[in-house]
């Protein structure tokens, strides 16, 4: 057996590096130690390196979370009922898995329900049955129409594999099966190999015959590996992307960074001063983004807008919520002042805000994860600008688990983290923020920023918008809620995040550009570097990295002989000292 | 007059672990019976290892002995500690063999000589005490020396610094382990003489403890010859230097060196 | 001088330190006797060493030969070539330094150091076994010795290993430092008599140097009493014991404690020793002298002959010794 | 008799008269420091470096932590060393930085030297069994690897404690590093107690903390401060790793911080040498002097170390 | 040659007494850590996109990483337990890779950087050393005392960063990083050797360069005093040629050094960590800080073990070593 395995492997290793020269693309999904030799779509699509997953299993829908396009994908359509508690898909026939196996409703009820069984996945569903074959029926516990998006981004797993396996979330997948359009052919903690499934359903993909993951340990590493040409899709934080990257190969080597969710001031508004809604509006002002953006953010991450919209997104606002959205995020210390004096509060001789009963504010922390050197720049910018208002912001940097765990129980004051739900659309937004009001020291999942939103009238757009599938109707709601959120501003969103994209277009074609933003471009995203692979070619051979065989016998044989020669020396030398006298 | 000092049969062993199991014992001293009397030095001598030192070190209880008894003034003290073992200390003294390595090289003379004055809570005058006592040592005069660190004065002279140290306390025994053997004949006469001296004067009973048999001849009265950690004779010096009974005695003497003889 | 076996003439010897360079063996003068033990005797700090090191031109830094000859074999070893000389050590002369105890390389087993000396002199070890033995015997040791490392030899087994390897290659001349101080009486006299049969046996020109004024009497055939670096009394041992012609000889014999034998009040030395100066004009002994008078403070005394073959430095002489 | 040079000549009479006191000591052991060549340039080297950082107390050209300039300049006559590429000037950062650099270092060196000295000299001078116990324990601590601690209790403290500024990191370094000190003073003190004038003031009736104060600590006196300039040198390096690894308080100016923040910021890989060079070489510097002073240290504890120049006289002098 | 018994078992006792300390402390810190992994990885989870997931798969994370809320002393026995046999358990950071396979994975790169650049700067230090030593007081004695001594003074990251831009950033004469070329197969075939050492050289040297100061001073200063020692003295009074007497001086010198040797073996393990990090060695430096940043317990431990376990046995057997090389030892004990 292993044999036989390890003679496969030879083969593959060979036949891969024959390979490519042709058809091979090198991705890194950015820096990480090493990958791990376990590809058990149990554990979720994020398996090291993150993205292999999307290129091997296979989601019913591909949904862009930009814009909300969904491509058809293993489902050929699905349909709701009409109060949106029945979703029916609609599944693609003549599918296999990369061993040859019939993909059918079989494995999608399988996946559905033992992710349910195992992980409390999917409590919403009442049940997922197959109609037939082809066709599954969803039923929900309550309308709940913005649940296509998981659903359907979900990775199908197949039942034969996995049925028999006792506890399928601790199994070890070392040959993972997929409907993918790619296969896994060898795996070091280095590289890995993926070779293109011969039975993919989608007929005459994928044109890159070879992917061939690298690992690169540190981002540095990555960087010098981008400007040789090293890798040809990534996705590399790099503190001045041209003179770095672009200017080392301007006819080849590219970037574009679209916009990805806000990066958010978390403020405990369980807490004085921050449940007053006011007193976010006044900080919202008092935060100069601009400066985030140029200082904190390397220039890359462009100011969000108040209403908390991906940038994507905004055109879904009326015209009254997109000029407030982005008044309210703009850096005016004197209207923020206006806001705070309205509600009484003063600013003393010594530059410090007085609240209206006369005592100085006190000291307000405001933490970031350590280890982020933008969000820690951030935060001192964020104190900076708050000191003008008259408050003094202490700031810590503890680590990413402290600070998850302070933030999810409520153990802080304001907190520079990422707390948006993602989604196609701008109800997903909302979702991170939205959720029951829990009392601080115990954990909450979303709203963490503990908004009280009783007596806005929030929840009722926000659930009445599960209701209903009708884009128009949608879109009403939202600018309802874009309206509240407006008002509240529970949280204060600073900059949009930005989705790191490098490529080189040398050898391969068909990239998403600023210009052609087909799909989302990351290759770190599983499901959505799938459609991007896809669309890649191959242009003409790229260049060969590494020394061939003959070149290191060569060298071989210089370093011993010059050992050799280096011994033959030093034997001599010692002879003759030891002649003398 | 009784006894200041007596041991009964003291034995002392060291052991040492050979191999995983094994513990060798050596055997220091072996049923060791001496006396001292005031006013008078006794010697102890032998070759190396014949267990002098260790026989001194028990004496000032820097070493616990195996077996055996001792009695100061009649007392039995072999199990003494804490309190009384502090009080008896200030009753016997030792001086060391290596005058270089027992003053403390950062610390000038009148500081070693008042220390013990201040340990034992000296009721008098200590500056008019501590110039006495250099007098006393013949370290004259004391201003000349008080200030000088150990390595700006002579062997002998330092050994003479140590002296007055221990004499500060009173003490009613001295212990002197090989005190002149690192000393230049010149200055060994000087030495010797001293303690000669405090011996008469102070009525101090002194074991001095030598290989060399000619020095002893100088000042003790009576002397135990050890041999292997046993006394192998003892008895009045002149005696016993003139007609020894034991072969390692013999020998010891043969072996006294003389300018007068030739090899 | 045919009869001579090593003639040194105007030696000096000094040490450089932080502030100066101050001479310790000053205009030395001294021809040995092939064949004879020539004893050495001065106090701690007199010179000593230092005299024993430079004529074996192995003085080192801080120390430095600042002049002289030593004339050995027809030739100057302070003029010789490092290796010429490096050769003749232990082939023609050796040096058995104090503290012999710890001049064993503590690392290396006893045979294997015999096997370095031969091989630094050409000699190939696998052959010369039989040398090494005999060697051995000579200084009472057992062969298993050569399988030990030095530490678990006892003071006296190392002292004689040295000795061995100092005799290994039959020198004419063997130069010893205290060759016994630090072992115990009785080894002490053993080695004391195996080194004068030896010396007796072979015809080796011994020189012996010792603050043990005792034991050099009791061994040596002339001898020299060294103060301040300068010999202040020189001649055959007999003489020397019976004819003091020099205070300090005479205070450190009259000083020396011997069995059976009382001292009353003997005279003694004043001050301390190794209080030296060498800018003072006068006698060097002065300050320690109890027959000192005005005048040895002024003159520096030169060397004279008292007797053939006995020399002292002292102004005072006869005067001093009527007051006995 | 005159009072006059004995003993070779190393000490004259008049120097010692009044040798009373560590002050003194000091003084003096500072004298016999500077004679030597190198040590003389580590303590000038460390005394300009202590001058420059008490100059960054008080003035710094601009804001150390304020953005005020155009990013990534190189050197100019704005900004004498260019600035970062967050538009800070690299020079106020040097200049401000220094103090904080310094007193970690130095209170690292005191804090480790301390405890290395009482745990070290306490072993020494205990029964057998504690003495084994402790031999053990500071074992432990020699054989975990420093930098595993770092990053343990590094993030640890990133953890809990927040507004402790450099609290945590001296802390850090002093846990990690004063166990090599007590090893050496444990040695060190385990020989000199069987010294025989330690056991001469056992008999005559010194108590234990008498002996300990009065002549141990004087007698190893080189020693601490030798360990001082190590355990400092440790801190100094120690420092720059725990922000290098930024579990420390990346907000605060230090050279340890500006290393952080321009590797961050991949300084070297943009060709920033202005901000990337001129903490490592401070640091260094830093490192240097002290080095430098304890080889001076060095010679002083082991005179076969040391040498004269040659000062052979005529011989007819 | 005797054994020095007594010797040996005083190593081996200190040596136990030690690993009990030393794994003692690896149970306690980890545990000192605030936050839990399962919470880390469910919020990464969350803002991912992932909001299928309910609190319940939090606790379904918490089982999974076997993170315990039994009694400290139950999971210390517990632990101590997995220990004896052998299970180090299952890493949280590469779930489900057991700790074993990832120590099995990276701990021999590491071994093989940390041995082979220490030994070649030992080598050289020695030799540097010997060489200033001898030559002391020379201008080729201070040049190699300051080369040294500022080397040892350098950060050693920023040193690791100058020569890996020099050499590799801009040179482009070395790889910028792993263990071994994109383009070879792993085994015993010549590209593969020569790839791997041509990878390693960079990392190999900086360590090699950092530490080389300590061996070049260390040596420096036990051989000076060695020539000065009675027995070298003795040796030239021989008529020992130049050669044996350096040869003694150097050989009573490296004692001292020699265990220096075996603790920076052991220390540089995890000293590597940032030599690793920069030139993206696959060894447990980086496995190191990942595992840190995810509080991944049981490769926190894994490594905290391996390392100490390294550092002690190369203390040990460096130990016994000694006592066999310095045979003044096997008497004295210590
Ligand atoms: N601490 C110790 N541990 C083990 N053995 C010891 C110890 N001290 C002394 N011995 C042994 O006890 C014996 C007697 O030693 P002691 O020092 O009393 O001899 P000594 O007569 O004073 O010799 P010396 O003239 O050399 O000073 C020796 O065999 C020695 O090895
Ligand atoms: N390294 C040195 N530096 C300076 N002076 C020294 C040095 N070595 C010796 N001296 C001085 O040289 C003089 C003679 O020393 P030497 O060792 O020759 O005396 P010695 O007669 O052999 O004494 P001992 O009987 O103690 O061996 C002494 O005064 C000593 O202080
Ligand atoms: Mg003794
Ligand atoms: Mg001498």
């Amino acid at each position: 057996q292993s044999n036989i395995n390890n003679s496969l492997n030879n083969k593959a290793e060979t036949s891969s590096s024959s390979a490519s020269n042709s058809s091979t693309i090198y991705i890194s999904p950015g820096p990480t130690p090493a990958f791990t030799d376990n590809f058990n779509p149990f554990n979720g699509p994020w398996n090291s390196p993150a993205g292999i997953m999307g290129l091997m299993y296979e989601p019913l829908l591909q949904i862009n979370t930009y814009n909300g396009t969904v491509i058809p994908w293993l489902a050929t359509n699905y349909t709701w009922n009409s109060n949106a508690t029945v979703l029916t898909m609609h599944l693609r026939q003549n599918v296999s898995f990369s061993n040859g196996m019939k993909f059918n409703a079989t494995d999608v009820v399988y996946t559905f329900n033992e992710q349910k069984n195992l992980m409390g996945q999917w409590s919403v569903l009442k049940s997922v049955v197959a109609v037939n074959q082809y066709e599954v029926k969803f039923t929900f516990k309550s309308s709940n129409s913005q649940y296509l998006f998981y659903i359907g981004s979900n990775f199908i797993i197949p039942k034969a594999l996995f049925s028999n396996i006792s506890n399928p979330l601790k199994y070890v997948d070392k040959k993972p099966v997929g409907t993918g359009p790619y296969m896994l052919e060898s795996f070091s903690p280095q590289k890995i190999v993926l070779k293109a499934n011969p039975n993919y359903w989608q007929k005459g993909e994928p044109k890159i015959k070879y992917v061939v993951y690298r690992d690169y340990v540190s981002s540095s590493a990555l960087t010098v590996a981008m400007q040789r040409g090293q890798v040809d899709w990534t996705s590399a934080f790099a503190p001045n992307i041209t003179s770095m990257f672009v200017s080392k190969n301007p006819n080849y080597n590219h970037y574009w960074f679209p916009q990805g969710q806000p990066v958010t001031l978390l403020t405990n508004d369980a807490l004085y001063p921050f449940n007053m809604s006011f007193f976010r509006q006044a900080i919202s002002v008092s935060i100069n983004r601009t400066q985030l953006q140029s200082i904190g953010e390397y220039g890359y991450e462009k100011p969000a807008n108040a209403a908390g919209l991906l940038s994507q997104q905004l055109n879904e606002l009326n015209s009254t919520n997109a000029a407030l959205a982005k008044k309210l995020a703009e850096f005016n210390i004197t209207y923020a002042k206006q806001i705070l004096e309205k509600h009484g509060f003063t600013i003393n001789s010594k530059g410090r805000l007085v609240e209206p009963n006369g005592t100085v504010m006190p000291t307000i922390n405001l933490m970031t994860i350590a280890g982020y050197p933008d969000w820690d720049t951030d935060i001192s910018l964020i104190a900076h600008d708050l000191n003008k208002l008259g408050i003094t912001v202490s700031i810590s940097t503890p680590t990413q688990a402290t600070v998850a765990s302070d933030v999810t129980s409520g153990n802080y004051q304001m907190a520079l983290d990422v707390a948006t739900g993602i989604g196609p659309n701008a109800w997903y937004d909302y979702s991170g923020l939205t959720g029951p009001v829990i009392n601080n020291g115990s954990n909450v999942a979303t709203n963490q920023e503990r908004w009280n939103s009783t007596g806005t009238g929030f929840m009722t757009y926000y659930n009445n918008y599960q209701n209903v599938t009708n884009t128009t109707t949608q879109g009403k709601y939202i600018n309802h809620m874009a309206s509240i959120m407006l008002k509240q501003m529970p949280v204060d969103y600073l900059v949009y995040s930005a989705d790191w994209f490098e490529y080189i277009n040398s050898s391969i074609g068909g990239w998403p550009t600023a210009k052609n933003p087909y799909w989302i471009p990351m290759p770190w995203y599983p499901g959505p570097n799938e459609v991007v692979m896809l669309h890649l070619y191959i242009k003409h051979a790229g260049t060969n990295n590494g020394l061939s065989a003959y070149e290191y016998y060569i060298i071989g044989g210089v370093i011993v002989a010059a050992m050799v020669g280096t011994g033959a020396a030093m034997y001599l030398r010692k002879k003759k000292i030891r002649g003398e006298e | 007059m009784n006894e200041l000092i007596r041991t009964e049969n003291l034995t002392k062993e060291f052991e040492t672990r050979t191999g995983f199991t094994g513990i060798s014992k050596i055997k220091a001293l072996d049923n060791v019976n001496i006396s001292l009397f005031p006013n008078e030095i006794v010697g102890i001598v032998g070759a190396s290892g014949s267990g002098k030192s260790t026989l001194a070190k028990i004496l000032v209880f820097l070493y616990k002995s195996t077996s055996g008894k001792i009695y100061f003034k009649d007392e039995d003290i072999t199990k003494i500690h804490g309190k009384s073992l502090k009080k008896y200390r200030k009753e016997i003294q030792m001086i060391f063999q290596d005058p270089y390595a027992s003053l403390d090289p950062y610390h000038s003379i009148e500081w070693h000589i008042k220390r013990p004055l201040l340990t034992s809570h000296y009721s008098g005058n200590i500056d008019d005490r501590i110039d006495e006592l250099m007098n006393m040592v013949k370290l004259t005069p004391p201003e000349y020396y008080k200030n000088k660190f150990p390595h700006q004065v002579s062997g002998g002279q330092r050994q003479r610094v140590y002296i007055a140290r221990v004499l500060a306390l009173n003490p009613q025994i001295l212990i002197a382990d090989e005190p002149v053997s690192m000393l230049d004949v010149s200055l060994r006469i000087d030495v010797l003489d001293l303690l000669s001296k405090i011996k008469n004067e102070l009525g101090i009973g002194i074991i001095y403890i030598t290989h060399d048999l000619n020095t002893v001849s100088m000042v003790t009265d009576r002397i135990y010859v050890l041999h292997n950690g046993e006394v192998v004779e003892d008895g009045y010096t002149n005696t016993i230097l003139t007609s020894p009974h034991d072969g390692y005695t013999k020998a010891l003497i043969e072996a006294a060196s003389d300018p007068y003889k030739r090899i | 001088m045919d009869n001579s076996a090593i003639e040194i003439k105007n030696l000096n010897v000094g040490y450089n330190t932080e502030n100066s360079f101050s001479l310790i063996i000053k205009n030395f003068n001294l021809s040995i006797k092939k064949g004879e033990i020539f004893g050495i005797a001065g106090e701690s700090g007199s010179g000593k060493s230092t005299l024993a090191q430079a004529i074996y031109r192995s003085v080192k830094y801080p120390g430095e030969i600042d002049s002289g000859e030593i004339i050995f074999k027809d030739k100057d070893i302070l003029k010789m070539e490092a290796n010429d000389l490096r050769k003749i050590r232990v082939t023609l002369f050796s040096f058995i330094p104090q503290a012999a105890m710890n001049a064993l390389n503590p690392v290396r087993k006893i045979r294997y150091q015999f096997y370095d000396l031969l091989l630094a002199h050409g000699i190939l070890p696998e052959k010369s076994n039989d040398k090494i033995f005999s060697v051995l015997k000579m200084v009472r040791l057992n062969e298993s010795v050569l399988d030990n490392f030095p530490h678990e030899l006892s003071g006296g087994m190392r002292q004689r290993t040295v000795i061995a390897m100092s005799l290994l290659l039959n020198p004419e001349l063997v130069i010893l430092d205290e060759p016994t101080t630090g072992l115990d009486v009785l080894v002490e006299h053993e080695i004391l008599k195996d080194l004068k049969n030896i010396q007796r046996k072979y015809g080796i020109t011994m020189i012996f140097i010792t603050h043990d004024l005792a034991i050099l009497y009791e061994i040596s055939d002339r001898i020299a009493m060294i103060y301040a670096g300068e010999i202040v009394e020189l001649g055959p041992r007999d003489d020397m014991l019976e004819h003091s012609t020099h205070p300090y000889n005479f205070l450190l014999l009259k000083n020396i404690p011997r069995i059976g034998v009382k001292m009353n009040n003997p005279i003694k030395l004043k001050g301390n020793p190794s209080n030296f100066n060498e800018n003072f004009p006068g006698c060097q002994f002065y300050e320690r002298c109890p027959f000192s008078k005005a005048v040895c403070s002024e003159k520096h005394p030169d060397l004279k002959e008292y007797s053939n073959e006995h020399y002292y430095r002292c102004i005072l002489f006869p005067e001093w010794k009527q007051g006995v | 008799m005159e009072e006059k040079s004995n003993l070779n000549g190393k000490i004259t009479y008049n120097k010692s008269k009044k040798l009373n006191g560590y002050t003194s000591i000091i003084r003096s052991s500072l004298a016999t420091l500077l004679k030597n060549n190198k040590s003389k340039v580590g303590f000038i080297l460390l005394l300009s470096i202590v001058t420059f950082s008490i100059i960054g107390i008080f003035y710094t050209p601009y804001n150390p932590n304020a953005y005020l300039f155009k990013f990534s300049q190189p050197p100019n006559f704005v900004n004498l060393l260019g600035t970062t590429g967050y538009g800070q000037d690299v020079f106020s950062e040097l200049l401000g930085g220094a103090a904080p650099t310094l007193m970690i270092a130095f209170s690292v060196g005191l804090l480790g030297t301390l405890i290395a000295v009482l745990v070290g000299i306490f072993a020494g001078f205990t029964s057998k069994t504690t003495n084994a116990v402790i031999n053990a324990f500071i074992n432990i601590f020699l054989v975990i690897p420093g930098v595993l601690l770092i990053m343990l209790f590094g993030t640890y403290f990133l953890g809990i404690h927040q507004n402790l500024g450099y609290l945590p990191t001296i802390i850090i370094l002093v846990i990690t590093g004063w166990a090599f000190g007590a090893r050496t003073f444990r040695s060190i003190t385990l020989s000199i107690v069987k010294r025989d004038f330690i056991l001469s003031s056992i008999l005559i009736g010194e108590s234990k903390m008498s002996i300990i104060m009065r002549q141990i600590m004087r007698a190893i006196m080189p020693v601490i401060v030798s360990n001082f300039f190590f355990t400092s040198m440790y801190g100094a390096m120690g420092l720059t790793f725990i922000e290098y690894l930024g579990v420390g308080n990346v907000e605060q100016v230090n050279w340890g911080t500006m290393l952080y923040w321009a590797i961050n910021y991949e300084a070297y890989l943009t060709g920033a040498w202005w901000w990337i060079l001129p903490p490592s070489i401070m640091i260094s510097m830093l490192m240097f002097s002290l080095i430098l002073l304890n080889f001076g240290l060095d010679e002083m504890a082991n005179p076969s170390l040391r040498v004269f120049k040659k000062k052979k006289r005529d011989k007819n002098e | 040659m005797k054994i020095p018994i007594k010797y040996i078992i005083k190593k081996i006792t200190l040596f136990f007494a030690v690993f009990m300390g030393a794994i003692t402390i690896n149970f306690v810190l980890p545990r000192l850590m605030p936050g839990n992994p399962a919470q880390v990885v469910y919020s990464e989870i969350l803002k991912s996109g992932g909001s299928g997931i309910s609190p319940v798969y939090l606790n379904q994370l918490e089982v999974e990483y076997g993170i315990s809320k039994a009694p400290i002393y139950i999971q210390y026995f517990q632990y101590l337990d997995n220990l004896f046999h052998g299970n180090l358990g299952i890493s949280i950071a590469f779930f489900p890779e057991p700790v074993s396979t990832i120590l099995a994975q990276a701990l021999p790169w590491t071994l093989f950087l940390v041995i082979s650049s220490i030994t070649i700067s030992f080598f050289i230090g020695n030799r540097l050393g010997r060489y200033a030593g001898i030559n002391r007081n020379t201008g080729k004695d201070l040049a190699i005392d300051l080369f040294s001594m500022f080397m040892a003074a350098f950060p050693a990251f920023v040193l690791a960063f100058i020569i890996l831009d020099l050499f590799s950033v801009y040179g482009r004469l070395f790889p910028i990083g792993g263990a071994y070329a994109i383009n070879v197969n792993e085994g015993l075939n010549i590209p593969f050797i020569i790839s791997v050492l041509y990878h390693a050289f960079l990392p190999a040297l900086t360590i090699m360069l950092i530490s080389l100061g300590g061996w070049v001073l260390g040596m420096r200063n036990n051989i000076i005093p060695s020539l000065n020692s009675d027995f070298i003295n003795y040796s030239e009074n021989l008529g020992f040629k130049k050669y044996q007497i350096k040869n003694i001086a150097y050989r009573n010198a490296i004692l001292p050094n020699m265990t220096g040797f075996a603790m920076s073996i052991g220390l540089s393990t995890s000293g590597v960590i940032i030599e690793e990090s920069i030139f993206s060695y696959p060894g447990v430096g980086m496995y190191m800080i990942t595992a840190i940043n995810s509080l991944d317990y049981p490769l926190i431990q894994g490594i905290f073990l391996m390392v100490v376990i390294a550092v002690l046995v190369g203390n040990l057997a460096v130990d016994i070593l000694y006592g066999f090389m310095d045979p003044r030892i096997r008497q004295e004990g210590e």
